[in-house]
């Protein structure tokens, strides 16, 4: 198997993003890990939209408070500065464009930047929670994800296949392979694994890659 | 003015046939497992309530509390964004077997729903849910170049909700994030009933700290040590204990 | 001049229709003085739109607290189980039909339920308030009022001639003469005083004076 | 994370020509006096700013405050629901000569219209002022055949609050009364500007009594003696002093 980054390593690029005082929401699964890799110095507040702001790690087993949960439904602590709120402040947060940051997984994203996250098409039961609220409301809305599916194909495509979680709303893709923006209705390459060409990338890529300036080397600590 | 009612029974007496509950909580957290309980001995007892639509977040988790309302056979319809959980298999059976009805709504929408039932809003717009299935014939309307989608209020005619204090008047405190779509539901039903972990007298709360006024609650019920909906699953619980 | 009640005896008939438990709204000016005629053993519970529930009488004079002050401006105290709010929460409890009974002045009702009562006019500053919420939120919006204006005129008519506060909104009118139900386009008078002639008071009105079943004697205390 | 300023110029320093800028408090009770006399020091240190829109439910009561704000031509227009007061003379003189211009919208379509510019709701429906002068040029529609008037968010460069107390990260409790739009205003604002009666370190406010959450305000300033514009008027003060 050639090189590819883990999904910590994945999130520790994310995290390299947040600036200092930073409002951020992650994601259920795989964004969750981003809060774990903060840089030294920064301070982000993560929100989640069960209605805390400022949450820390999950408590030690056994200490957990039921009534004090992130939106994945797991055990969460307080950091010094939190708020506790009901669920239309909550999106009120979201849909007004308060929160800086939202990271959320992803089954596919278009080069428009439209994003499917929620459903993998008519069977089983469909569930959406605030995916969908997200997608609108941050003011930076990046995914993390593998850059292809389990079995090889392409996540970032000319058009979504699967259902719409949102139209047009994903500004920056960081994946196993690369750092992608999309901009203008374009994939815009900005980092990529340096043992990878261009041309290994793009075969993984269902749309074109474009270059603007240049593209620098996606490098991560081992993790 | 004593809003407190003498039962669980009591508290859950309004509720008839094909009437819509909104039941509070996010997963566990801020579930009133009492209520719901005591709403599931009812039907076991007299056969009603039935048919109901109920209104929640989730839909239920396990053999307990919402899970249970719905294994029961007392929900006809369910509207929620996540009908999702550890262990949804009630829900899910009943949902593959086309026996239930389901009304996927997202989160924010749901919340600004309620709210806006409770507002005396009927309809609002969101950027939520433009461009996708969830949008079909809505209304849309496009506002300084962006576009959205219409949603209508939601209301019912009884609330259950879990508080942690209330008083006497029916103001209401919360903990943590068991508040969640509490507080909203109690806004938007003609019938709000409340399990709080303590009733004091009115007055016992400080002003600055209620976080539900008493005008938006009819019934107050003390359940001094409620169930959380986690601890029942973990135990492998199942309402009624005997079912 | 011929007999006619007082201001705090139309409050004090306006109180008596207020239920144990009620919560309730009153305008600025002379539906206050409604809250001091609360029939013994009765508790209604007062909002004030600025974000309290639950405020009680004036303080004595010189201990004032600016910050707790009713929509007319005027220091208040608390009662036990008062509450703050803001003001969207002030207005989803108007807006939303939590409100038992709003009373309000008046300029002019009319027999459709019409109510004018904030504007007399394009001459001077406008100014709204919460009136033209209330009288949408309210499940019962009353209006007490002199019978007709300091000319003599009117006050209940066929049709509103000043700028309208609500569309049918009006359904009891407790006048300085009367007490009149608006219901189904008539003003259906249920109480006058004893001393008036349905003729007299049918003069003072602006329009037709339905009868239902009868009607009773309007009796108030001396005050 | 500390959202501390420095001084009250510090704190108003964004402020530029043209800008909405919304102002909270009802009447005296919770509005920021300093904070709007350190914009009139500034205006007339530097000219600086003018043309502004005002947002508030009143316009200024005497000659401190908002009306000291707009007796120093300051604003171009304000939008409000009740331009009364005690003593109204600065705005009625100005209106009357056609110098100010005034969008008079209903108390609580004006609180909504704040709340739902934080909330990212462009529009919604509401029955208040169907069929009055206040509805004239605004959209109508029909829900569950009642009819209801089509009303915009509200949003402004810059909003001025006033708080009780404020932690570094922007959290905030409010006094009594002197909530009412504060809160509001905090939402609707790109940037929130808060005068608190303390500042303390973030941990210090319990966060089940947060009423505004930090992520609506972006500058603190402690103001530990703030002065109540009802005294300021029962002393018939003007500002600036010498003015």
């Amino acid at each position: 198997m050639s090189a590819r980054l883990s999904s910590n390593q994945i999130a520790w690029r994310a995290a390299q993003d947040i600036a200092d005082g930073a409002y951020v929401n992650l994601g259920i699964g795989l964004p969750e890990k981003v809060a774990q890799y903060q840089p030294p110095g920064r301070e982000a507040i993560f929100h989640t939209e069960n209605g805390i702001l400022n949450f820390g790690e999950p408590p030690p087993k056994g200490e957990e408070d039921w009534d004090l949960i992130n939106a994945g439904k797991r055990a969460v602590t307080l950091k010094p500065g939190a708020a506790f709120f009901h669920h239309a402040d909550s999106f009120a947060m979201v849909r007004g464009g308060h929160l800086d940051v939202a990271i959320l997984g992803a089954y596919e994203v278009a080069e428009n930047g439209d994003l499917a996250n929620w459903s993998t098409g008519p069977k089983g039961v469909p569930a959406v929670g605030g995916a969908m609220d997200l997608v609108h409301g941050a003011k930076r809305v990046a995914v993390i994800t593998d850059h292809v599916t389990k079995d090889g194909k392409p996540k970032l495509l000319k058009r979504c296949t699967l259902p719409l979680t949102g139209v047009g709303c994903v500004t920056r893709i960081y994946t196993s392979l690369a750092v992608i923006d999309v901009a203008g209705g374009r994939f815009v390459l900005r980092e990529k694994l340096a043992s990878l060409s261009l041309d290994e990338l793009q075969a993984q890529t269902g749309a074109p890659l474009a270059i603007e300036g240049g593209v620098a080397d996606l490098v991560v600590p081992e993790l | 003015m004593d809003k407190r009612v003498a039962s669980l029974a009591d508290a859950v007496s309004t509720i008839e046939d094909g009437m819509t509950v909104m039941i509070g909580g996010f997963g566990g957290a801020g579930a009133p497992i009492e209520l719901i309980h005591a709403l599931i001995d009812r039907y076991r007892a007299t056969g009603h309530p039935g048919g109901l639509t109920v209104i929640n977040n989730n839909a239920g988790n396990g053999h307990v509390g919402l899970a249970a309302l719905i294994e029961a056979g007392m929900v006809r319809k369910l509207v929620c964004s996540f009908p999702r959980s550890a262990d949804p298999v009630v829900f899910t059976e009943l949902y593959l077997g086309g026996k239930i009805e389901l009304e996927l709504v997202p989160q924010g929408t749901l919340a600004e729903r309620i709210r806006a039932g409770g507002a005396g809003i009927p309809a609002f717009y969101t950027p939520t849910s433009f461009g996708t299935d969830l949008a079909k014939g809505k209304p849309v309307a496009e506002f300084d170049g962006r576009s959205y989608v219409q949603e209508r209020w939601l209301k019912a005619d009884v609330a259950l909700v879990k508080a942690e204090t209330a008083d006497t008047h029916g103001n209401l405190t919360f903990r943590a994030a068991a508040r969640n779509f509490n507080p909203l539901m109690c806004m938007a039903a003609a019938e709000t009933v409340v399990q709080a972990r303590r009733v004091v007298e009115a007055g016992a709360i400080d002003p600055e700290t209620v976080v539900t006024p008493g005008i938006f609650v009819q019934k107050v019920l003390e359940v001094p040590d409620p169930a959380q909906e986690e601890d029942l699953n973990l135990a492998h619980a199942r309402y009624p204990l005997g079912g």
